[in-house]
């Protein structure tokens, strides 16, 4: 453990400025409840944004390939907003997992549609799984393989132009690319429709094999240690947006002739929850400043893993507590579509099954921490 | 046998005799009513035999082995649970007379009681009920109001003097929801359907027939209402009855959902709900031997917190299964049931548990100072006129 | 599952009157405080109170064999008294454990002495056990038997007179009686120290045996029901007094000019936990009617086994809730020894712990209700 | 290097020249002291150099570095942590002569703050001093005092005038623990031993040079103290550091302790103190940048409930072990340790936790209000004669 420099940095903050301009102009909660009414709607305007305009899509690219050669640091800023706003962005499945796996695998020529911002891709695993793996056979034949199978709930899993799919795992695990022509996506009405889920079917699906054996196992580790520092801090982004709502909501909703902020046992339960979201905070940016600096090699990837599992398990249930506290803080408004709150406990509850719910989490930081289970 | 069980016993014989076959539902209903078989502890003539409440069971046994059918309380759920016995108490003799169309089902009731600044504060009503010749002219919004889009009247709360004390001027109306000025809109909810309703009332006349209970006293006779909402979820429950059983069914049905990590906290809920059901059924017992006890407040309390963690443990156990929706298409649903739909949904509206009909926090207070004898909370409104309180 | 009878009886609220007046007398809180600074004190006086005086170690023996044919029942009565006074007496181990096993297997002479009351029992398993099994191995040839090993952590496992030792399972399940000279006790200083702790060992010790086989096995399986069952209202009982206690507290103790019971935090504190111990109380009382309705050959053994997991597991965190509360709702107060709460803590925890925490019962439970593992 | 660095090196070079191997311990901390290198951001003269708080790490290393000895500051908890803070405040210039012998451990404080009647409430104190000639009388029953029967001196808050409202009638003094009057007596806890002392004060004389502040100000110096009591549970704590350390570390060395049903709630709390130490961490480097943020108030209360899940699963893992007890006696320890006595011990002690040193409760009420901006508790108290107060 080296000592990891928590503080904010003002480049950090300008990022951070930049995008939740972005989202309050073209992602507002009327904007993200609209997709429930219309799950087919256009996000295609707000994907360009970030990713061209701001320049996102190319936040975790090397500077070498072309890229910013921002890290996990920067990455989490983003996500933090993008929590914050609850933002039906294909950031964390493209910008931070599909594109971690292309940078480690080295894949140029899908890199460059990547970085620029003018292709999209998707992994295809269950949203829900702890570890990425499709679940489904590759077979390889030199550089080309076919892919067959069906893979269920894949994270924005319909409208991508590259699909990676994984199979295997260490020396066994191949990584390969299907083109969006050769995948059939059926996007499904989901539970939180800001994050549009998909089942997949490949019938020899013709493919590019992108890598191999442990290499490909390390690039695979390294996206999901990656895929859930940037989900911690989008998490964490959530859960301190729906508690400034709720404390703003207390300080001036009266009944009894009194704000309802003024009764103590509102007050302790938000105190409680303030230290809750405030650990979650603290433990995503932990977490990221740590990814950061083992990607730079001043840390090691176990380290990592245990943070990014420590901050993945803490924040998931930190952001449903959060949610499901405002919308009871919020009384019966709370409940109506009208106000935000439902969008805030729908990304919630559902990030909190994405890449394995916390009790899972913890199974699998249990062996980094040198705790047997028997 | 018993005197009132013996009258119970011949109300039933001579219902049966003048029940025929060629009668529609709401003659059937009448006959009963006509017999003071409706709600048998009613005073006579208001459907009712003046019996004791604990024979309240027997009548029905009665009524169902003679075969005689009897409405659905669903139907008209406001009707029967809260406009009925708040009729019964304050009504006039013409007043009591809807009795009848309530237990046919011939007059649906709604309640207009929340406002959007009166929610758990039931007494901060803005909505004005000001003179006008003969009756009362109302104005205002109301909310959470189920069923209004069926509703032929609503029992209503209104403010008539806004310069005394908050809880001393109101007052309580039957209201004509076909009259003019009577506008519905569902209000959607989180789950995408609108099962409630806002009801926008513009100068809406209401006859002074219409005031239920004096002028002024409308906090008293609410609270007869709202006794009778919050009537304990008694007795008579089955193990595993409502959500535990669709969660363990689940579980038991779908080798794929038992993440042995998941387990525990399965069982634990099961046991929650089983020690809750144990408790309403001392409960019911008690209030069967006349020995009412404490422990309804808290039956509330924990069938919310219960079906909280159930929904969500339930949308956790199903894995990519509980991230799919059915609809979330905006429907008006007359009532809501949480069998039939998926667990996305379940878990949503779960979370209204611990807010309609009292949220927890209310239900806290409550048990804190009429069960446990804790002092009330500060109160800076008792005292001053409504319209000088902040709102 | 049959119509379980709820109400109070007249009888039993005599006896728990009875029990009351006795431990009021002679096991003040000041008594058994004494304990933990002596802890060779002679509780046996109070022994001989309970059982011969108010014979209740007759409690739960037929009429048919000379004692009171009670029923778990009154037994769950004295109980909960006896966790409302934390009373340091043999009740469990030897009136109801020990009582149970004999009464089943018909052990005629042992019977004798223990429904007397001038007799006690003990059975040699550790106290975290969730099953009665003592651990060693027992030799038998024909109707004797010798006993060697050692079993940590007895309940009541010094003084006794006769020990109760269980070996095996299903048909191979053996239970046998060793008497007091054969076994060598060593009593330790107790966490808690109103329920005595003992270390046994056995050395080649000679014993009679009681019983073998499948009714052997009925008979421990109807012990640990049993004892489960009285353990719960120990439970109820005592975590019905700390709330008492505390309540009490909270409406006479003036911080900032105000009883701390007029606090909201508090009184919504208050309100959850009175919830808490209400439905321990209806579980602890559900379970005993169960019990014995399932000795009377009314209701099936599983349920009884069912209702006694359930109010076990549930009962057991409530005391120990209940307790926690008592001494942080007492402040400072809580945290001296002048003041009874921590003989409430010491006694709710280590019965947290005796025949099973919650979540050993629960999975106990888990194959009675039908909820697999896996 | 800035000017304020180069200063405290000078000073380390200074001290160290000055310091020689015959010195006892008393007249090595005195060197450090006379070089300003007890408390550097203290005032010159006062055992401080006046340069910035952030510096003090800086300085720590320094005199580290040179090989000088620091006093321990566990040997003066409450003359370091809490009196030296006050008194160069508040102090005149006489009362700041004691700074040294605070620092040389030549006088040991304790703290005379709580009472029977005045936990929470500080502000509701009972003991009197009354006006006596020159100084005062002082009078009443404090508790609560750990150290007091090792103690030389005492930070003490007593009324002086009970006709005021209860926060305007309060004075703090220095009292010498060795003057006639003063009683101490061991109060035993639930782990057995006498960590604190009830302290009994009868006409207690004490100087008026002793009066610490103005008459009446009590209650302002006091809320200087308990700021320094209340300081965040800082950075630097090692992974694993404290409670967590002594449960995992058992849970790894006993295989027979590895129950499997209680493996998710280890690493779960694992967890838990994982992230307030990060918290802390975060804290910490915000201080030294000089960015102070209001996560300290959160570090005690998850520090107390963090403590109270961890030994109450240790007592729970370690079976029949974690119900046997080493000992009951009433002992004197001068402090507390957590390591080095069993799972019993830790689970009674850690209750302490959520108490000591402000309540849990009133922690979240200095987070609701101080942090999150929310109104204060209504108070009965604030403008009405102490005396005249309902006790």
């Amino acid at each position: 453990m080296t000592d990891i420099d928590l503080l904010p940095r003002e480049h950090e903050e300008d990022l951070r400025a930049s995008v939740r301009r972005l989202f309050e102009a073209e992602s507002s909660a009327e904007f993200v409840a609209g997709l429930y009414d219309d799950p087919t709607a256009d996000t295609s305007k707000l994907d360009r944004a970030w990713a061209q305009e701001l320049g996102l899509a190319a936040l975790l690219v090397p500077e070498e390939l072309g890229g910013a050669g921002a890290s996990a640091s920067e990455a989490a800023v983003v996500s933090e907003e993008i929590g914050r706003a609850v933002a039906p962005v294909r950031f964390l499945s493209s910008a931070v997992l599909a594109t971690t796996l292309a940078v480690h695998l080295k894949a140029q020529s899908l890199l460059a549609g990547l970085t620029a911002g003018e292709r999209f891709a998707a992994i295809a695993f269950p949203a829900t799984a702890a570890r990425i793996d499709s679940g489904i056979e590759i077979a390889v034949e030199g550089g080309s393989a076919t892919v067959s199978g069906t893979v269920p709930g894949v994270i924005d899993g319909v409208g991508a132009d590259d699909y990676l799919v994984v199979a295997g795992e260490g020396v066994d695990t191949v990584v390969v690319r299907v083109s969006a022509e050769h995948v059939q996506a059926e996007p499904f009405l989901g539970f939180d429709q800001s994050r549009q889920l998909a089942d997949l079917s490949f019938t020899h699906a013709p493919a590019e094999v992108l890598g191999h054996g442990l290499d490909a196992a390390a690039a695979v580790r390294a996206a999901e240690i990656l895929g859930r520092t940037v989900l911690a801090a989008e998490q964490a982004g959530l859960a301190q947006r729906a508690f400034d709502l709720t404390l703003e909501y207390v300080k001036g909703r009266r009944q009894f002739g009194r704000t309802i902020g003024s009764f103590q046992a509102v007050k302790h339960r938000l105190a409680d929850l303030w230290l809750e979201v405030s650990q979650a905070g603290a433990a995503a940016i932990f977490a990221a400043r740590t990814a950061a600096a083992s990607e730079a090699g001043e840390e090691l990837p176990d380290e990592a893993e245990l943070c990014s599992l420590v901050a993945g398990s803490y924040a998931s249930t930190a952001a449903v507590h959060a949610a499901e506290e405002a919308v009871q803080l919020h009384g019966g408004n709370g409940m109506t579509w009208e106000y935000p709150l439902h969008l805030y406990l729908k990304r919630a509850k559902a990030d909190e099954q994405i890449l394995g719910h916390s009790r899972r989490q913890r199974q699998q930081l249990a062996p980094l921490i040198d705790l047997p289970t028997a | 046998m018993s005197t009132e069980q013996q009258r119970i016993d011949d109300a039933v014989a001579a219902a049966a005799a003048a029940t025929t076959d060629a009668m529609n539902d709401s003659e059937r209903y009448g006959v009963l009513y006509d017999h003071g078989l409706a709600w048998v502890n009613f005073p006579e003539g208001c459907g009712g035999l003046g019996v004791s409440t604990s024979l309240r069971e027997y009548a029905a046994q009665q009524v169902a082995e003679a075969g005689l059918r009897t409405p659905p309380r669903g139907s008209n759920t406001i009707g029967f649970g809260m406009a009925a016995p708040t009729i019964v108490t304050y009504g006039t003799a013409e007043q009591k007379l809807i009795l009848r169309d309530i237990y046919t089902l011939d007059t649906i009731f709604c309640q207009l009681f929340s406002e959007p600044g009166a929610g758990s504060d039931l007494a901060a009503v803005a909505t004005r009920a000001v003179r006008n010749g003969d009756g009362f002219r109302v104005t205002g919004q109301k909310v959470w109001t189920s069923g209004a889009q069926n509703a032929d009247m609503a029992i209503l709360v209104a403010r008539t003097d806004p310069s005394v004390p908050k809880h001393q001027g109101l007052s309580y109306f039957l209201l004509d929801m076909h009259a003019p000025g009577v506008e519905v809109r569902g209000l959607r909810q989180i789950t995408g359907e609108a099962e409630f309703n806002e009801v926008f009332l513009t100068d809406v006349e209401v006859p002074e027939a219409n005031l239920l209970g004096e002028l002024g006293q409308g906090w008293k006779v609410a609270n007869t209402t709202l006794n009778n909402e919050r009537v304990a979820i008694g007795g008579g429950t089955p193990r595993e009855g409502g959500m535990i059983g669709v969660v363990a069914g689940a579980w038991r049905a779908n080798p794929e959902y038992r993440d042995p990590l998941l387990h525990d906290e399965l069982v634990r809920l099961w046991v929650e709900v089983e020690v809750a059901r144990m408790m309403g059924e001392r409960l019911s017992q008690k209030l069967a031997a006349g020995q009412p006890g404490p422990e309804g407040s808290g039956a509330k309390l924990s069938f919310a917190r219960n079906n909280h963690e159930l929904t969500g443990l339930e949308l956790q156990m199903t894995g990519v299964d509980g991230l799919r929706y059915d609809t979330y298409a905006m429907r008006r649903p007359s009532e809501y049931s949480m069998i039939g739909r998926i667990p996305g949904y379940r878990y949503l509206r779960a979370k209204g548990n611990s807010i309609e009909g009292g949220t927890s926090e209310i239900i806290r207070n409550i048990i804190s100072e009429r069960v446990l004898g804790l002092p009330g909370e500060h109160r800076v409104d008792k005292d001053v006129a409504f319209k000088d309180l902040p709102k």
